[in-house]
């Protein structure tokens, strides 16, 4: 599957990107590690996930083109 | 929902206002505005701040707002959200929330919950930029 | 508290918020707008409401309401009060209360407070004018 | 005594004014049966008084130069 993972906040400026192409993934546990290898420690930032813009549980079935987005809490208004 | 670029000026939320005064089963206006601070974080004021959205998200979460808060509150008649972008300094603002209702007991607390809401749940992120720093 | 010749139109309004923006403290500003309704009373639409006010009671009320919500929210930076006198057409602003506050919370409950205190305690009047009244 | 009252509201159509003088008042009692000479039944409305933008009880001692406001209850906002 190719995923596209998006870092918003801390965690864009933790990695450098805004955005990231992974190809090839089996799972989201597969995504998690290419994402700690590209990263290391990336996981100890406190972020929530969601899939294609709805938040999820921690381990959520992954689809080809899927958009995996990573959330740092949130601090608008 | 409107995302803007740089900060809300005072001539676009004039506009806003003037714009839900419309109908006439209207009473009542409640406005929120949220303004950035020149807030000292360790022994540094704030100069600006640099606001980032995921930007699809944050339509589709101002749309569930929206529906709380239209079903929650009946006598609302019409709700809109504005948020900045990007730079906004000290002292201007980066949040409209504007509640039109028939009565005001129901724009205040309409105003109050979806102000709530939009902390909690818009996926948006601040960035503090320093006064003893460059501008960007 | 100001006392205004017919509506708050809004390039009035717009000054007031711009005029409020200034402190770098504060990061919330409340407001709330009240308006005429076209409401339906025994069949007749109204048109218009005529206030009336005892305007140095009014001043002296206002202050005290003052008084109350910055002594009461210790949050509050500004507060003001602006009402309508003489003719007020449906759909025009009679009404208009913004405060200014550090955070969220004290300005969205001080407004409602305020809104709360000016309805029970400004000597105010209305004196409907309906659709089928020729104009005064 | 010389005391200015005034109407508001409801009672401003009622009385067709805004303001009346009374001289020689020897009492709030006596004010309000000049009043009533005046308007009958205005004291069947329901309103407050009050004695110099300050309002009283039900029977306030006034003194002379006093402004006596009848205040119908309030619509602002």
């Amino acid at each position: 599957m190719e995923i596209t993972v998006l870092f918003f906040g801390i965690l864009a400026d933790a990695t450098g990107l805004n955005a990231k192409s992974y190809n090839g993934i089996d799972s989201f546990d597969d995504l998690r590690h290419r994402m700690e290898d590209d990263f290391p420690g990336i996981f100890h930032y406190n972020f929530r996930i969601a899939v294609n813009r709805v938040i999820t549980e921690d381990n959520p079935v992954l689809k080809d083109g899927d958009e995996v987005a990573c959330l740092p809490p949130f601090a608008g208004g | 929902m409107r995302l803007i670029e740089g900060p809300l000026m005072p001539g676009l939320i004039a506009e806003v206002i003037a714009g839900s005064g419309g109908s006439h089963d209207t009473g009542a206006h409640a406005l929120f505005l949220g303004q950035v601070r020149r807030d000292r974080i360790d022994g540094r004021f704030v100069k600006a701040i640099e606001y980032s959205a995921y930007e699809e998200m944050v339509i589709m979460e101002a749309n569930k707002i929206s529906k709380t808060i239209l079903s929650e509150f009946e006598d609302v008649r019409a709700f809109e959200i504005l948020h900045s972008r990007g730079m906004v300094k000290a002292g201007e603002t980066a949040l409209l929330v504007i509640v039109s209702a028939g009565h005001r007991q129901q724009a205040l607390a309409a105003c109050g919950k979806a102000v709530d809401l939009i902390n909690e749940r818009l996926p948006v992120w601040k960035k503090e930029l320093f006064e003893d720093e460059p501008d960007l």
